[in-house]
C-alpha cells in the first residue's frame, strides 16, 4: 500500500468535519500516517465542502486531488468528486436520499439513514453508519473505529458512544454483505509508535502553552478563530488569561501590555485583522516589548476568500508598520513544526525584544498531520535579559532603553520595588522619557533596527534532495510537504532536483541562501500567491534571481501533483 | 511612609497655566494619601497632552498610542492584578479614537482607574474640536462651529452599565483628590472625567467658565447608587455641571473572574511547560 | 548675492512662526527666490523651535545650516546657534530681557518689547520689531514689510494693522540708528515674475482642490493636519465637503465611500495613522474604489518624533495591506511638484481604479518655496473609465467588475436609474457578488494585480546633471533640493556628479532605471531613514546593487551640505 | 411602480429558520410600500450574516469591512444624499468591531439608516459571544459563560443623543416594516436594532424565547419624545422585551448643515479646477 485517500462531502452542517475527523483518527490509531486537509465555504449550512484524508504506511506530507473512495453526503459531491476518483475508486452515497441516476460500478449505495434509524434510532447517526461503510470497503479493523467513536462521544453520554458504535457497526455490516466491487487496497493497522493526530491551530495553540504563553488576546477571524478558542478551553484548568478582544486592535495591544507588564503573551487573527494591528505592531517596536503574532494567511485582499488558503502576506510583514525596527519573521512547515517554532517564536521575542509573526495559512491551520508525539523536553524557556526581582534591585537608576554592545536593554517589570519601568511610544531617552535630541534619536534607532544581529544565523532554511542536483525548489510556510513530496517523485523519476525551504525567513539569512544556491542553474520558487513574493525579497537581500516560478492564487493548496505538472510543463520546457 | 518627594518628577512641557498641573498635583496627592508607593503604580497612558502626566511624575509609565490605553491597560492589570494600574489620556484620545475600547472595558468592569482629562478640544495637534467640544464651538476644524452632539461621557458610561462614573474639575484638587482616592478604593473600572481647562486652544471653556458653574453632588441627598437618576442628573450641561460621584455599583471586577489568577497573579506564575504533556493524550 | 540666511529662534508660543512667514513672505514680494523651513518640538509652549529663511536672486532648492542674521527671542537661541553663525553673521535680539554676559561684535542688542511698548502700547508687538530690526540689518526696502504686515493684519482690524506697521518701524530705524557693525550683505528687491509663497501642504491642498477633489476626510496628525485645515476653511466658499472622522479608519473609509458615489476623495494622515487606515486600503484595492492617500512622514516607529522629518515608509506602503492589488505610489519634491503631482494622484486613482498613496514628510510638508504661480492650464482632469448615466443606461446588464483586456471595469455610480452597483470585499464574481469559484478567484486576482501594467511608464525618474558622470546621486521625494543643489556644488568643485531622483515610485519604473543607470560607476543612494528602503526596493526590482548610500535618520532635514560633507568622506575615500 | 419583484434577489446562503430572512422580507416591503426603487438604495453592508442581505436583493451595494459600515454610509450620504442610504450588519459588526462609529455617526445625526441583526452571538465564524450576548450564556469564546455585561443599545443611543431609536424583531415582519419606513422617513440618523434568533448557534434566545417576551412600546401611553422615559424604557430586558420606537426627534441632519451641498448633491457638481485660481492670490 502506498497511499489511499478518503474523502467526505456535502454540504455545510451535514457533519462532515465530524466523519473526516473520525476516519482520521481512526486511521491514526492503526500506526498509520495520516493527513487530512479541509475545502470549506463561508457559510454554515448549504454550499459544498469536503473533508480529505490521505492514509500511508510512510510518511504523508501533504494533500492530494486523487480520491480512491468518496464518502457523499449529497448528490452534488457525486458530481464534483466523481472525476477524481481513481481506477479503482468508489464512491459511498445513500442511493435512498440521493437521488443518482447513472450507477456504475464505482458507486456503492449504502442506506445510511435507514440503518441509522434501524439500528440507533435516529437519522442523526447516518454519518456514522457511513463511516462504518467506509472503513469496512477497505476491510479496516472494526474494534479500532468503535474504541475511537466510544472516547469521543462518551463525552455526551453513555448511550450515545453506545448508539454511535451501533451506527457504525451496522454500516460496516451492510457493507461487508452488498459490497461486490473491487477497492484500490486494504488498509490494516501497522506497527510503529502510536502518533498523535493534530491539526495547525491546535498545534500552534499547544506550541504556545508550552512555550509558557499565558495571556491570548484574540478576535475571532478564519483561519485563526481554532487557536483562540482552543487556548481559552484550556484556561481555567491550565491557568492562563484568555480574552476575547473588541477588535484586532485591542486584541495586540492588550498583548503588549500583558507582556510589559511580564507575561509571555500573544494574539493570532488573519490578514484583515493584522492590518489592524500594524500600528500597535510598531508600538512593540518602539517600546521595545516582546510579543507574538500569529498570522493566519487567507486569500486577500480584504475580506477575500474567507475559509481558503494563500500565502500573500510575506512582504506586508516584513516591511509593515511605520518606521524602522527589528522584527522576526517565521512560517511553519506543518503541525509538528508549528508545535516547536512557536517555542522559538517566544524565545526569540523575549531575547531580542520584539514583535515576532508567525505566518501560517488556513491550509496549515485547518489540516492535520500525524506527528510524533511532542518531545517536551525540547521545550527551553529562554527569556533573554528578563531581570528578576533581586538582579534589578542590584540596579543603580535602572532604566528600560539602556544602550548596551547588544542593543538588547535589561528589562525589569512593573511592580519590582525600588525600581522603575518606563516606556514611550515617542523617541525616548535610555530612561524612557520623551526627548527630541537628535543624537539620543540616531542611538535609538540604530538599537531599534540592529539588535537582531546575528540572528539571521538562526534562521537557516532546509536543505532537502540531492546536494548537487541543478534545480532548486524553493518555498516556504506550509507548502514544505507539496514541494518535499515532489522533489522525492521527482527524482524517482529520474530529474535532479532539490529543495531549500524556509520556515524562518526574517531576518533573512543572506549568507546562507548564497550559499545553498551556489551551484545552481534553475531556481525555482513555489508559492500560494499571485506575485512570488519570496522570489523578490531574495532578490533585494542576495541579488539572485529565480529562473522560474510555481505559484497557484485560487485559494486552494498547492499539491507535490499541482508542482509536478507545472515543472513538466514550464520549467522543463 | 510615601511622600510627595517620592512622586516628584522632572521639568513639564505643558502650557503655563494649563488645567493639566491641577491633575497632577491631584493625582500624587491622592496616591500618597492612599499610601501608595511609585512601584506599585502603573500608568498607561495615550498621546496629547495629557497622556504626558505620568512623565511629570515617578511611577511605572507604559506611555502608548493615542486611544489605545484601555486595552494595554486591562492587559497589565490582568497580567498582575496587584499593580494599580490607571490609565490616563485626554478626551479626544479617550472619547474620539478610543472610543470601542472605552465602550467595551466599561462593560469589562476591569480594576482600571481611568483619567480623562476633558478639555473640550484636541490640545497637542493645537486645536481641533474634540468629541466633547461644546456645539457652535469655532475650532480649527469647525470653521462654522461644532454641528455633532457632544459626547456625554457620563450618560454614555452609565449607559453601558459602569460602576463608577465621577465628573470632577481640575481647578478643585481637593474634590479631584477625593474623587481619585474613591476611585482607588473602588473594586472595577472607575471613570473620572475631569474638566480641564486648556488655556491655549479653548477660550470657549475657560477656568472661570467652569468656575461659575460647577457644584458638587454629595452635599444635598443626591443618591449616586440610583442609576436613572444619575442618568438624568447626568443631562445637566451648561448653566449648572455638577461634579461628584454621578454612580456607584459594587459587583466584581474582572481580574475576580479569572480562575487563573484567584490565587497567585499571573506574572508570578511559574512557567511550566510540561504540564501540558497531558494535553498530548486528547491528540493521541 | 549668492544668498542669505535668517534664522528666528525661541520658545514655543512666542510666534516664531509669524516673524518667520511675515520675513518669509517680505522677501518674497521683492521677487527673491525664498525657501523656508522649521524646526519645532511636539509642545505647545516652551522648548526649543527655530524658523530658517534662505533668501537668494537665484533659486534655492532646500534649507542650509548656514545662518547671517540670527533673530533669538530668548537666551537658549543664542547659546544654541552663534556657533552656526557666518563670519559676519549677526545675532539680534531684546537684551533688556535676555541676558547675555559675553557681547562680541556679532551680538546686536535691540530692545523690542520696550520699542513695542513707546510705539504701539502693548509688548505683544514686539517681534514686529525684531522683524523690522532684522529685515533693517539687511537694508531692505521697508515698505514691502509694512505692506506685508498690513495685509496680515487688516483681517484683524486696521488698528492693529498700524499698530504692526508703528512697532516694525520702530525696530527698523533703531537699528539704521544704533546697529555699527556688518553684515554678509544688503538685500534688495530684484526684477522678475513675482512668485507664490506656499508650504507643502498647502501645495497638497491646493492640488488636490483643483483636482477635482471635493470629499476630504482626515484625523489630526503631525505634519498632515494643515491639509484637513486648509480644505476645511476653504469648504464653505469652495463646496467641498470636510469631515473630521472619529479616527482614521472612519476616515479612509469615508473617503472610499465618499469616492464610490461618485465624487474625488482623500485622506490625510501620517505613519501611525495610515496604519490604522492599512485595512481599508485592501478594501479600496478589492472593491477597485479609487482614492488618495497623503501620508506625511514622520521618524518612527510609533508616535516617534511627531514634528520631525524621515522617508521612513515607502517599503510599507509598496507592500502594505494582506493580499495582493495594484496600487500607486508618488512622492513630491517640493511645494510645486506637490501641486501638479495631486492632479497626476487623482487621475491614476480613477484610470485604474486604485488607491494612491502620496508620500509627503514633515520636511515638505512645513517648508515654504518660491514658486512660480501655478499653471491652471495643466490641470487635466482624467476620470478614466467613469460611465455618466447616459452611457450606463445604453449597457446591457451592467456589472460593476467586468472582466476587459486593460483590467479595469467601466465605473456607473450608485443612483443611476436602471444601474446597480455592487461590489464587495470577499471575492466577487464580475456582478459584484460573492463567489468561492477557483476559477474566477485566478482572473480577478490578475485583473487587480496587473490592470496598472504600462503605468510604469508614467512613473519616470529624473535625470540631472552631466550626463556621462559616472557617480549618480538617486534620491526621492522631498530630498530632490538638497540633492540637485549638492550635485550642481560638486560640479562646480570639480567632480562629475549627476541625480536620478523619484518623484514617482510606483508601479517602478524597472526599464527607465536600468536605462538610466548604464555606465554609472558609484550609484550613492541618498534617503532619510536608516536602512535606505529604495536601495531594497530597486535591488528586488533591477537587481542593481548601490555602491554607497549616504543617510539621515535623526529627524532633521537632508541638506545639500550634508550630502557633500558624507560624500567627501565616505564615497570619495 | 415598484414592486417586491424588483427587490427580489439569487438565492441565500443562511440556514434555514434563520432570523434573518424575516428581516429580508421587511427590508423589501418597506421599501416596496416607500416607493422607492432599487436604484436609488445604497446599501453598505459590513461582514458577517447579516451583512450578506443586501446580496440576496436588488439595489446598489457596497459591501465593506467587518465593522466600518458606517463611516462608509455617511460618506456616501454625503456624497449623494438624495440616495437612500442604508447600513446593515450584524451585533459583532457594529457594537463589537465597529463601536467607535456607531458613536460618532450617532452624534453626526446624518441621514443613514442602520438595521442591525442582533442575534447576540457572532454567527458567521461560528458561535462566539457577542457585545449583546446576555451574562452567562456559554458560546465557543465563553466557557464559563458571558461574564461582561451586555451592551444595551438602545440605552446607548438614547445616552448619546440619538434622534431615533429603535428595536424591532424579525419574528414580526409587519412590525420591522413600520420600523423601516418611520426611519427612512425621519431626518437624520436611525438606529433599528434587531432582535434576530441565530438558529444554529444561540440556542438561548430563541424565536419562542424573543415571542414570549416582546411587547410593543406606543400601543399604550408610551411617550416617544421623552428621553429619560426612554432611557427607563431601555432598561428592560429579560421577562419582557418592548420594540417599538424608543424615542424619536427632530432636528437637522448632518447632510443639510454642508453648504456645499445645500442645493446640488455633490456628485453631481462639475469638477471645476480654475474656480480656485483665485485662491493664489492668497500666496502672493
Ligand atoms: C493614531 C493617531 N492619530 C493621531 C495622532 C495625533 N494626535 C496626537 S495628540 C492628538 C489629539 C490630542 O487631543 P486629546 O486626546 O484631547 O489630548 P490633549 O492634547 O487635548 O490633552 C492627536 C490627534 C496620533 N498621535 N495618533
Ligand atoms: C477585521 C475583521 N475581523 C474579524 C473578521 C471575522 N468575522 C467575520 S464575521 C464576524 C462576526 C460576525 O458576527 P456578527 O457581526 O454579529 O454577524 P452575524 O454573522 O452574527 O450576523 C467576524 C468576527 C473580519 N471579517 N474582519
Ligand atoms: S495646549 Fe492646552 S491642554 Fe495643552 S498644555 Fe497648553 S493649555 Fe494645556
Ligand atoms: S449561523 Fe445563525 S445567523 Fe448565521 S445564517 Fe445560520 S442561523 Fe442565521
Ligand atoms: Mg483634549
Ligand atoms: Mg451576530
Amino acid at each position: 500500500m502506498v497511499e489511499f485517500n478518503f474523502r467526505v462531502g456535502g454540504e455545510a452542517g451535514q457533519g462532515i468535519q465530524t466523519i473526516g475527523y473520525i476516519l482520521a483518527k481512526t486511521l491514526a490509531r492503526g500506526n498509520m500516517h495520516v493527513h487530512a486537509s479541509q475545502d470549506y465555504e463561508s457559510r454554515i449550512r448549504g454550499g459544498h465542502n469536503f473533508f480529505h484524508i490521505r492514509v500511508s504506511e510512510n510518511p504523508v506530507y501533504g494533500t492530494s486531488e486523487k480520491v480512491d473512495l468518496l464518502i457523499a453526503l449529497n448528490r452534488e459531491t457525486v458530481d464534483l468528486h466523481t472525476k477524481a476518483l481513481t481506477e479503482k475508486g468508489v464512491a459511498v452515497f445513500d442511493g435512498e436520499k440521493t437521488k443518482i441516476e447513472k450507477r456504475d460500478p464505482s458507486q456503492f449505495d449504502v442506506p445510511f439513514e435507514r440503518l441509522a434509524v434501524e439500528t440507533s434510532g435516529n437519522k442523526i447517526f447516518a454519518n456514522t453508519v457511513a463511516t462504518g461503510a467506509a472503513l469496512s470497503l477497505v476491510k479496516y479493523d472494526f474494534d479500532i473505529l468503535s474504541e475511537v467513536l466510544t472516547e469521543i462521544f462518551r463525552a455526551k453520554s453513555k448511550q450515545v458512544a453506545e448508539d454511535n458504535v451501533k451506527a457504525a457497526e451496522a454500516g460496516y455490516r451492510y457493507t461487508e454483505e452488498n459490497f461486490k466491487g473491487e477497492v484500490a487496497c486494504e488498509l490494516k493497522p501497522v506497527e510503529g509508535p502510536r502518533r498523535i493526530l493534530i491539526n495547525g491551530n491546535e498545534a500552534v495553540a499547544l506550541g504556545a502553552m508550552a512555550a509558557g504563553c499565558k495571556f491570548m488576546s484574540g478576535y475571532p477571524m478564519t483561519p485563526s478563530t481554532g487557536i483562540l478558542q482552543y487556548m481559552m478551553n484550556k484556561s481555567s484548568d491550565f491557568n492562563l488569561v484568555v480574552e476575547q478582544a473588541e477588535d484586532e486592535i485591542a486584541a495586540l495591544n492588550m498583548a503588549i501590555g500583558a507582556s510589559f507588564t511580564g507575561v509571555r503573551a500573544m494574539t493570532a487573527t488573519s490578514g484583515g485583522g493584522f492590518s489592524l494591528m500594524v500600528e500597535a505592531f510598531s508600538l512593540a517596536g518602539m517600546t521595545e516589548t516582546p510579543v507574538v503574532v500569529v498570522l493566519g494567511q487567507r486569500p486577500g485582499p480584504s475580506t477575500g476568500f474567507p475559509t481558503r488558503t494563500e500565502q500573500g502576506e510575506l512582504e506586508f510583514v516584513i516591511h509593515t508598520s511605520h518606521g524602522e525596527f527589528a522584527r522576526a519573521i517565521l512560517a511553519p512547515r506543518d503541525a509538528e513544526d508549528a508545535f516547536y517554532l512557536m517555542n522559538k517564536a517566544f524565545n526569540i521575542a523575549e531575547r531580542y525584544q520584539i514583535p515576532v509573526v508567525v505566518l501560517t495559512d488556513e491550509y496549515l491551520a485547518d489540516s492535520y498531520w500525524t506527528v510524533d508525539r511532542f518531545d517536551f523536553s525540547k521545550i527551553v524557556i529562554d527569556r533573554g535579559e528578563l531581570l528578576s526581582e533581586e538582579e534589578a534591585s542590584k540596579i543603580k537608576d535602572y532604566v528600560r532603553h539602556k544602550f548596551t554592545e547588544s542593543g538588547v536593554s535589561p528589562r525589569a517589570l512593573p511592580g519590582y520595588p525600588g525600581v522603575l519601568v518606563v516606556t514611550d511610544s515617542d523617541e525616548h531617552t535610555e530612561d524612557g522619557h520623551i526627548t527630541e535630541s537628535a543624537e539620543i534619536r540616531v542611538k535609538m534607532v540604530q538599537k531599534r533596527v540592529w539588535k537582531t544581529k546575528g540572528l539571521e544565523k538562526e534562521m537557516v532554511p532546509l536543505s532537502y534532495g540531492p546536494e548537487k542536483a541543478g534545480t532548486v525548489f524553493l518555498g516556504w510556510g506550509s507548502t514544505y510537504g507539496a514541494i518535499r513530496e515532489a522533489v522525492d517523485l521527482l527524482n524517482e523519476e529520474g530529474f535532479e532536483v532539490r529543495m531549500l525551504h524556509f520556515n524562518a525567513l526574517w531576518p533573512f539569512p543572506t549568507d546562507a541562501v548564497i550559499d545553498a544556491l551556489k551551484g545552481s542553474e534553475k531556481r525555482v520558487m513555489i508559492e500560494s500567491n499571485a506575485t512570488s513574493q519570496l522570489a523578490r525579497v531574495l532578490r533585494a537581500e542576495t541579488g539572485i534571481q529565480m529562473t522560474n516560478k510555481i505559484l497557484r492564487y485560487d485559494g486552494r493548496p498547492i499539491t507535490s501533483n499541482y508542482i509536478i505538472q507545472a515543472f513538466k510543463m514550464e520549467v522543463r520546457a | 511612609m510615601v511622600t510627595l518627594k517620592d512622586y516628584q518628577g522632572g521639568e513639564t512641557a505643558w502650557c503655563p497655566g494649563c488645567g493639566n498641573f491641577g491633575i497632577l498635583t491631584a493625582v500624587k496627592k491622592a496616591l500618597v494619601e492612599l499610601e501608595i508607593s511609585p512601584h506599585e503604580v502603573l500608568m498607561v497612558s495615550g498621546i496629547g497632552q495629557a497622556g504626558k502626566l505620568p512623565h511629570y511624575m515617578k511611577c511605572n509609565l507604559f506611555n502608548g498610542l493615542h486611544g489605545r490605553t484601555l486595552p494595554v491597560a486591562t492587559a497589565a492589570k490582568l497580567a498582575n492584578h496587584r499593580l494599580h494600574v490607571f490609565a490616563v489620556g485626554g478626551d479626544g484620545d479617550g472619547y474620539g479614537e478610543g472610543g470601542n475600547h472605552l465602550i467595551h472595558t466599561i462593560r469589562r468592569n476591569i480594576g482600571v482607574k481611568y483619567l480623562v482629562h476633558n478639555n473640550q478640544i484636541y490640545g497637542l495637534t493645537k486645536g481641533q474640536a474634540s468629541p466633547t467640544s461644546d456645539l457652535g464651538f469655532v475650532t480649527k476644524s469647525t470653521p462654522r462651529g461644532v454641528v455633532s452632539t457632544p459626547l456625554n461621557p457620563i450618560a454614555l458610561a452609565l449607559a453601558l452599565g459602569a460602576s463608577f462614573v465621577a465628573r470632577s474639575f481640575s481647578g478643585d484638587v481637593p474634590h479631584l483628590v477625593q474623587m481619585i482616592k474613591e476611585a482607588v478604593n473602588h473594586r472595577g473600572f472607575a471613570l473620572i472625567d475631569i474638566l480641564q481647562p486648556c488655556v491655549i486652544f479653548n477660550h470657549l471653556n475657560t477656568f472661570s467658565w467652569y468656575r461659575e458653574r460647577v457644584y458638587k453632588l454629595g452635599e444635598g441627598d443626591y443618591d449616586a447608587t440610583d442609576g436613572l437618576a444619575a442618568f438624568k442628573k447626568a443631562q445637566e450641561w451648561g448653566e449648572r455641571i455638577p461634579i461628584g460621584v454621578f454612580y456607584k455599583e459594587e459587583r466584581p471586577a474582572l481580574e475576580e473572574l479569572f480562575p487563573a489568577i484567584e490565587d497567585v497573579p499571573l506574572v508570578k506564575q511559574k512557567i511550566e511547560s510540561r504540564q501540558f504533556e497531558k494535553l498530548i493524550e486528547e491528540f493521541m
